[in-house]
C-alpha cells in the first residue's frame, strides 16, 4: 500500500475544501495517498454527491401507486399496466457541450441511454431540451448547430428515435448553454435491473468500450465548479461518443439479461470505475476489490488514477453470479465487445484496488458514499428581485398594427416553428411513433400492446427569474397539459434542475423556491418525481443562468386510437378555449420580443383550476367530442391560434374567431394565462363538452370557427395562413443562417 | 495557390471511424496494420501569394475546417497544377 | 412468401422490417444474421436501414463484407429478388449489386422527413402493385442519401429505365425543392439491369401500419409478394 | 512502417460535401478559396518492407479504404515516427 499521504494544498486542488478533506482524513484514520484523492474528489464533487441539494430535494413527492422505482437509481419506474413498467430520466450535460458543442451533447444522449438500458428497459425514446444565447452572440449558432448535430449524431445512430423536445433563446445562456437529455425506455415490470452489489466472492466484469484517457475530471469536476479563462485547459478531457459501440452494448447488454446470469449493473457515467464501483458495493452493503491490470485498456501507460477516473464512454460494470462468466463473455463476443472480469465483491466493506500487484486504493465504502457532506447553504431572496417584478402596463403602449405584431412573434427563436432541429432526427425508428415533434406531445406506442406513451418537456425559464416558485409550477403544468393535449393521463415526473453557484445565497433561494413550485404542483396533480439530476454552477465570470428547473412528465394512453393532435383538422369545425384569460403580460415573449421588456410576476397558477381544465380535456378526449387540443403557452391565444392553423402536415385551414375585448387587447391577444387549451370541435358536440366542462365548473368559451384560408381576430388581426406559416417554418433556418427573418 | 490541409484526430482522443476501419481490415486479412486513424484531406484553390494564404489558411483551420478541442491540422500550399 | 431480413451490427430497422412483414403484412419473415452464410431458404432478401458497423469510414463499405453477403451475392446472381433500404441501399452500391454510390447530403445535414415518390416503373417485383405515375408517401431519414454516378451510367439508368422512383412534389412533378438530399436527377431508388436488385432511400418498412399517416410502404412488399405467386413474373 | 493514404473525390464526381465546405468558408469572408475538394486521410502503421507493404496498401484501398466509383487514392510509405 503506497502510503505517500497528500498535503492539504493537493487536496484543495482536487476541489475539497479544507474541513472536507480533514474530515475525510478522520473518518479514515489516515491520510490518502493521490490516487486514493482522486477518489474522494469525484465521489464528493457536487456532481455526484449531491452535497448542496440533497437536503432540499427530500421534499419532493416521489411516492404513488404506480411507482416502482423512485430516486436512488440510474433511473425511475412506473407501472404502465400489462406488467410493464415505463423507464425513464433526464440528465445534463451543458458544460462539456459548451466546450465540444457536437461530442458534448453527443456522449450527453449516450450517457442517458444508459441509465435507462442499465435497468433492464429497451430504450424506445428520446427528449432534448436545449437553451442558448441569443443570435447576436457571436458563438450561439456554432453552438446551435453542433449540439443539434451531435443530438441527432448519437441518437440517430444508436436507433432511438428522439421525438421531442424544446429549444429557447436567451442572453441568460450566451456562455452557459444547456443541454439536457431525456430517455425513456419499457421493460417487464418483474425484470427491472439495479446497481446492488451482493454476493460476497461474485466475480465483477467491465464490458463495453476500452478505457483511455478520456474525461479525467471532465463531467464530475467540470459540472462541479464555475466557468473561467482556465477552462480552456480542460478542453482536452472532452469525452468523443461511439454510437455504433453504444447500440452493440445495448443488444448484448439485453441480451445478456435474459439469462440469469446479472446480479447488478451500472453504467460507467461520471467518475466512471470510480463511482460504479463504490455507488454499486454501497447500496449492497458490500466491498468490492478491482485489479486495474485486466482493465482494457485502449493505450498504453495509462496510471491507476488515470484508469479509476477515466470517462470513457460506453462502458458498463456488471456483478455476475459466480459461474456466469462464461455466458457473459460468450453473449459479449457475439456483439464483438470486451467483457473482463476485473475483480470481486468482498465482504470488508472497502473499496481495494490493485495495480501492478501493489494496492493502490484501500478506503471504507461508507464515509466515500453515505459519507460524503450535506450541506444546508445559506440563501437569501435577490435584493433586486421585487424591482424585477414591478411592471406598471399603464406605461406600455399598445401595438398600432396587430398583423405585424403576430407575424414577429411567429418568426421570433422562441416561437417559430422548431422543424429545422427536429428534422435532424430519426422519429421513426423502432416503428412506435404515433406523434411526431411539432404537437404539443409526442405519442410513442407500447408494443405488444394497445397502449402509447405521450411525452413532453418544458421550462420557461423567463417566469423562473422573475419568480422561481410560480415558474417551476408552471414548468410542471405545462409539461402535464401538453401530455393531458395528447389524450394522455400524467402518471410521473423527472427533472433537470439547472442552476449556478449553490454557495451564492440568492442562487440557493432561487433553488428552494423552485423546489417548492415542483413539489406543490406534482402533490396537487398526484404526479411522482421518480429520477431527476441537478447540475449547479452554470455561471460565466461569476453570472448566473436563469433559474431552468426542466420538467419532462410521461403520461399513458391506455388505447393508441384515442389520441390528439394540436391543429385543426377541418373546416366548419368549432374553436372553443378552456380557462380564462386574465390580464397577465409579466414575463410574456410579447414583452420580451416587441417591447424589450424582462420584468413582472409570471401568470399565476390555481392549481385546483389547472387540475380540473386537464380533467375536462382529457374526458373529453376519451369520449372522442373533440377534434383537436392545443396548449397555450408562449405568445398566448393569438400564437395559439395561428399554430392550430399552419401547424398540420396538410394545407393549413383560417379561422373567424370574435374579439372578448373587457381585458386590454394585447393582454388578451399575447398574454399567456395559464390553465387554457384552445380545441376544435364538431358543433353537435358542443353541449356534451358543455356539460363536461360544468361538472368540473371549468369555464369554456367559444370563440369562433375554422374557415377559409386566413386568420382573422375581431377587427384586430387578419392575416393569410399561407403567408403565416412560410414566416413561422422558416425562421429558425433563416435564423441559423445569420438572417434576422 | 493550391493549398492541401490535413487534419487528424489528436493523440489519446477517441477515433470511432479509425476503430471500426482497423477492424475491418483485420476482417479482411489485413492483420498487419494497427494505429488506424481517419482524418480529412481538404484541398482547394487560393488566390493571393505563399505568405497570406498561409495566414489565411490557419484561420479557415482554426475557424472552420478543423475542430481544435479534438482535432490538429497541418497544410501546404503549392504552386496550383502541381501534385 | 418467405423473406429474410439481415442484421448487420449497427443494423437499426432490422426490427421494424421484421415487424412490418410478420405483424402488420401476414408475411413470414426470417431473420437472417450476418455471420452466418446460410440463407434458410428464404425467396427473398431485405438490406435493412441503419448504420452498419457504424457508417464511419463510409455507409455500408463494412457490411459488404460480411460473410452473409457472399450469399446475398449468389442469391442475386440466380435472379432473387434483393431489396436495400436506406442503409441496406448504401451497401448494395458498395458490394457493387448496384451503380453509382451515395454520399452526404447536398446541406451536410441528416434528415428525416416524410416525402413524395413518383414510381417510374411497375414492370418489377418491387412495384407490380403500383400503377405507372402512382406518387408515394414515405418516411426518408439519412445523412447520406445523395444519389451520384458518373454521365455515362446516369444516361444508362435513364435510357434503359432503371430509375424506379424519384422525389417529386404534391402534384408529382420533378423540383429541386422537392429533392431532400441533392441526389441528381432527383433519383430516390434504381434497380439493376437485369431487373431483380433494387434499393431507395426511403423506408417501405416504416409505412405499413400506417400508426403515423402513410401505408404507402405495403405496396412495396405487396409486390413482391404478388411477383413470387407468379412463379417470378409480373 | 507508416503509411499514409489520401481518398479524394473523382474529378467530375459531384463533391457535396466539398461544395458546403466552400459555401462555408465564403459566408465567413474567405472568397479567395475555389475548388474545394473534401477527402479522406487516413494514417496507419504497417508491419513488413515497403515492396510488400506497398502491394498490400493497394489492395486495402480497392477492397475497402476508396470506393472506385467516387474516388481515386494515393499512398506514401515511410519510417515509423517521422513526419
Ligand atoms: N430540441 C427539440 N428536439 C425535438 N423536438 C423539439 C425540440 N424543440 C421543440 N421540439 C418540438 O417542437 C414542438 C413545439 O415545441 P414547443 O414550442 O416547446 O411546444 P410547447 O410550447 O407546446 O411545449 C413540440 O412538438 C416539441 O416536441
Ligand atoms: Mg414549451
Amino acid at each position: 500500500m503506497n502510503p505517500a499521504g497528500v498535503d492539504e494544498k493537493t487536496a484543495l486542488e482536487h476541489g475539497l475544501t479544507a474541513e472536507e478533506f480533514a474530515n475525510f482524513c478522520a473518518a479514515i484514520g489516515r491520510v490518502p495517498n493521490l490516487v486514493e484523492l482522486g477518489v474522494l474528489s469525484v465521489m464528493w464533487s457536487e456532481h455526484c454527491s449531491y452535497k448542496s441539494s440533497r437536503a432540499v430535494l427530500r421534499d419532493l413527492p416521489n411516492d404513488g401507486p404506480r411507482v416502482l422505482q423512485g430516486p436512488g437509481e440510474n433511473a425511475g419506474a412506473v407501472s404502465i399496466g400489462d406488467g410493464l413498467a415505463a423507464v425513464f430520466k433526464i440528465e445534463s450535460h451543458n458544460h462539456p457541450s459548451y466546450i465540444e458543442p457536437y461530442h458534448g451533447a453527443a456522449t450527453g444522449v449516450g450517457g442517458i441511454l444508459r441509465d435507462v438500458f442499465t435497468m433492464g428497459a429497451r430504450p424506445v425514446a428520446n427528449l432534448n431540451s436545449l437553451r442558448f444565447g441569443t443570435f447576436d452572440h457571436p458563438r450561439t449558432r456554432y453552438l446551435v448547430s453542433g449540439v443539434v448535430a451531435g443530438v441527432g449524431g448519437y441518437g440517430n445512430c444508436v436507433g432511438v428515435p428522439t421525438v421531442g423536445g424544446e429549444i429557447y433563446f436567451d442572453r441568460g445562456y450566451n456562455e452557459n448553454i444547456l443541454v439536457n437529455a431525456f430517455t425513456l425506455g419499457i421493460v417487464r415490470a418483474d425484470r427491472i435491473f439495479r446497481a446492488e452489489a451482493s454476493g460476497v466472492g461474485n466475480p465483477v466484469l467491465y464490458v463495453g468500450s476500452k478505457t483511455g484517457r478520456d474525461g479525467i475530471h471532465g463531467a464530475s469536476l467540470l459540472a462541479s465548479s464555475e466557468f473561467d479563462d482556465q477552462t480552456e485547459e480542460k478542453r482536452p478531457t472532452v469525452q468523443v461518443g461511439d454510437p455504433f459501440t453504444e447500440k452493440l452494448l445495448i443488444e448484448a447488454c439485453l441480451e445478456l439479461m435474459e439469462r440469469e446470469a446479472i446480479v447488478a449493473i451500472q453504467d460507467m457515467g461520471a467518475a466512471g470505475l470510480t463511482s460504479s464501483s463504490v455507488e454499486m458495493a454501497d447500496r449492497g452493503g458490500v466491498g468490492i476489490s478491482i485489479d486495474l491490470d485486466l482493465v482494457p485498456k485502449r493505450e498504453a501507460g495509462l496510471s491507476p488514477y488515470e484508469i479509476l477516473l477515466s470517462e470513457s464512454q460506453e462502458r458498463m460494470l456488471i456483478v455476475a453470479k459466480a459461474g456466469a462468466e462464461e455466458q457473459v463473455r460468450e453473449v459479449f463476443r457475439k456483439w464483438d465487445l470486451d467483457a473482463a472480469v476485473i475483480g470481486e465483491v468482498t465482504d470488508d466493506c472497502h473499496l481495494r484496488v490493485l495495480a501492478g500487484g501493489e494496492e493502490v486504493v484501500d478506503l471504507p465504502i461508507a464515509p466515500l458514499a453515505q459519507g460524503a457532506p450535506v450541506y444546508e447553504r445559506h440563501f437569501a431572496q435577490p435584493t433586486k428581485q421585487a424591482e424585477l417584478q414591478r411592471l406598471s402596463l399603464g406605461d406600455i403602449a399598445a401595438p398600432g398594427d396587430y398583423n405585424r405584431s403576430l407575424m414577429s412573434l411567429l418568426a421570433s427563436p422562441n416561437i417559430a416553428s422548431r422543424e429545422w432541429v427536429y428534422s435532424q432526427y430519426d422519429h421513426y425508428v423502432g416503428g412506435n411513433t404515433v406523434v411526431r415533434p411539432g404537437s404539443d406531445a409526442a405519442v410513442v406506442r407500447v408494443k405488444g400492446t394497445n397502449k402509447a406513451i405521450a411525452l413532453s418537456v418544458d421550462c420557461n425559464s423567463r417566469y423562473c427569474l422573475l419568480d422561481p416558485y410560480v415558474g417551476a409550477m408552471t414548468a410542471v403544468v405545462e409539461a402535464a397539459r401538453n401530455v393531458v393535449c395528447a389524450g394522455a393521463e400524467p402518471i410521473g415526473v423527472t427533472d433537470c434542475l439547472n442552476f449556478g453557484n449553490p454557495e451564492k445565497p440568492e442562487v440557493m433561494w432561487q433553488f428552494r423556491e423552485a423546489i417548492k413550485g415542483i413539489r406543490d404542483a406534482c402533490t396537487a396533480l398526484s404526479l411522482p418525481v421518480v429520477s431527476g439530476n441537478v447540475s449547479f454552477y452554470n455561471e460565466t465570470d461569476g453570472r448566473p443562468i436563469p433559474p431552468t428547473p426542466t420538467i419532462a412528465v410521461v403520461g399513458l394512453i391506455e388505447d393508441v386510437k384515442i389520441h390528439c393532435k394540436q391543429w385543426f383538422e377541418t373546416e366548419g369545425d368549432l374553436v372553443v378555449m378552456l380557462g380564462r384569460t386574465r390580464e397577465e403580460l409579466g414575463g410574456s415573449e410579447y414583452l420580451a420580443t416587441l417591447h424589450g421588456i424582462v420584468r413582472g410576476t409570471p401568470p399565476w397558477i390555481d392549481l385546483s383550476v389547472e387540475k380540473s381544465v386537464q380533467a375536462v380535456c382529457l374526458a373529453a378526449i376519451r369520449e372522442g367530442v373533440i377534434a383537436s387540443a392545443h396548449d397555450l403557452s408562449e405568445g398566448g391565444l393569438a400564437v395559439g391560434l395561428a399554430e392550430c392553423c399552419i401547424s398540420g402536415p396538410g394545407e393549413p385551414l383560417g379561422a373567424e374567431i370574435e374579439l372578448e375585448a373587457s381585458i386590454r387587447p394585447d393582454a388578451w391577444l399575447f398574454g399567456e394565462s395559464q390553465s387554457r387549451i384552445l380545441m376544435s370541435l364538431k358543433s353537435r358536440h358542443l353541449s356534451r363538452l358543455r356539460e363536461i366542462a360544468g361538472q368540473y365548473n371549468t369555464p369554456l368559451t367559444v370563440l369562433g370557427a375554422v374557415r377559409g384560408s386566413r386568420l382573422r381576430i375581431g377587427r384586430l388581426v387578419d392575416v393569410d395562413v399561407h403567408e403565416m406559416r412560410s414566416v413561422w417554418s422558416g425562421a429558425l433556418a433563416k435564423w441559423m443562417q445569420g438572417e434576422a427573418p | 495557390m493550391q493549398a492541401k490541409v490535413y487534419v487528424t484526430p489528436k493523440a489519446g482522443v477517441l477515433d470511432p471511424a479509425g476503430k471500426a476501419t482497423e477492424r475491418g481490415l483485420h476482417a479482411l486479412g489485413f492483420e498487419e496494420v494497427h494505429d488506424v486513424r481517419l482524418g480529412r484531406y481538404i484541398t482547394m484553390e487560393v488566390d493571393g501569394d505563399t505568405a497570406d494564404v498561409a495566414a489565411r489558411l490557419d484561420d479557415m483551420c482554426r475557424q472552420l475546417l478543423a475542430n481544435g478541442v479534438i482535432e490538429d491540422y497541418r497544410f501546404e500550399i503549392g504552386e496550383s497544377g502541381v501534385e | 412468401m418467405k423473406c429474410g431480413v439481415i442484421s448487420f451490427p449497427g443494423s437499426l430497422d432490422d426490427a421494424d422490417t421484421v415487424y412490418a412483414l410478420s405483424q402488420v403484412l401476414g408475411i413470414e419473415a426470417i431473420p437472417l444474421w450476418h455471420k452466418d452464410r446460410d440463407l434458410h431458404g428464404v425467396d427473398s432478401i431485405v438490406l435493412p436501414g441503419g448504420f452498419s458497423y457504424g457508417d464511419y469510414l463510409r455507409s455500408g463499405a463494412l457490411a459488404r463484407f460480411a460473410p452473409v453477403m457472399d450469399s446475398v451475392v449468389e442469391f442475386a446472381a440466380k435472379g432473387g429478388p434483393v431489396m436495400g433500404l436506406c442503409n441496406g441501399f448504401q451497401i448494395l452500391c458498395e458490394a457493387g449489386l448496384l451503380p453509382g454510390a451515395l454520399v452526404r447530403n447536398q446541406d451536410l445535414l441528416y434528415v428525416c422527413d416524410e416525402v413524395r415518390l413518383r414510381v417510374e416503373r411497375v414492370d418489377t417485383p418491387f412495384t407490380n402493385a403500383c400503377a405507372k405515375g402512382d406518387v408515394l408517401r414515405l418516411p426518408i431519414k439519412h445523412g447520406e442519401g445523395c444519389y451520384v454516378a458518373d454521365e455515362a451510367t446516369l444516361a444508362r439508368l435513364e435510357n434503359d429505365g432503371q430509375v424506379m422512383v424519384r422525389y417529386v412534389d404534391e402534384s408529382g412533378e420533378v423540383t429541386a425543392a422537392a429533392n431532400p438530399n441533392g441526389s441528381l436527377h432527383n433519383i430516390a431508388g434504381i434497380i439493376n439491369a437485369a431487373g431483380n436488385v433494387f434499393g431507395m432511400m426511403p423506408h417501405a418498412e416504416h409505412a405499413c401500419e400506417g400508426l403515423s399517416g402513410t401505408r404507402d410502404g405495403s405496396l412495396i412488399f405487396r409486390s413482391i409478394e404478388r411477383w413470387l405467386e407468379r412463379g417470378g413474373r409480373t
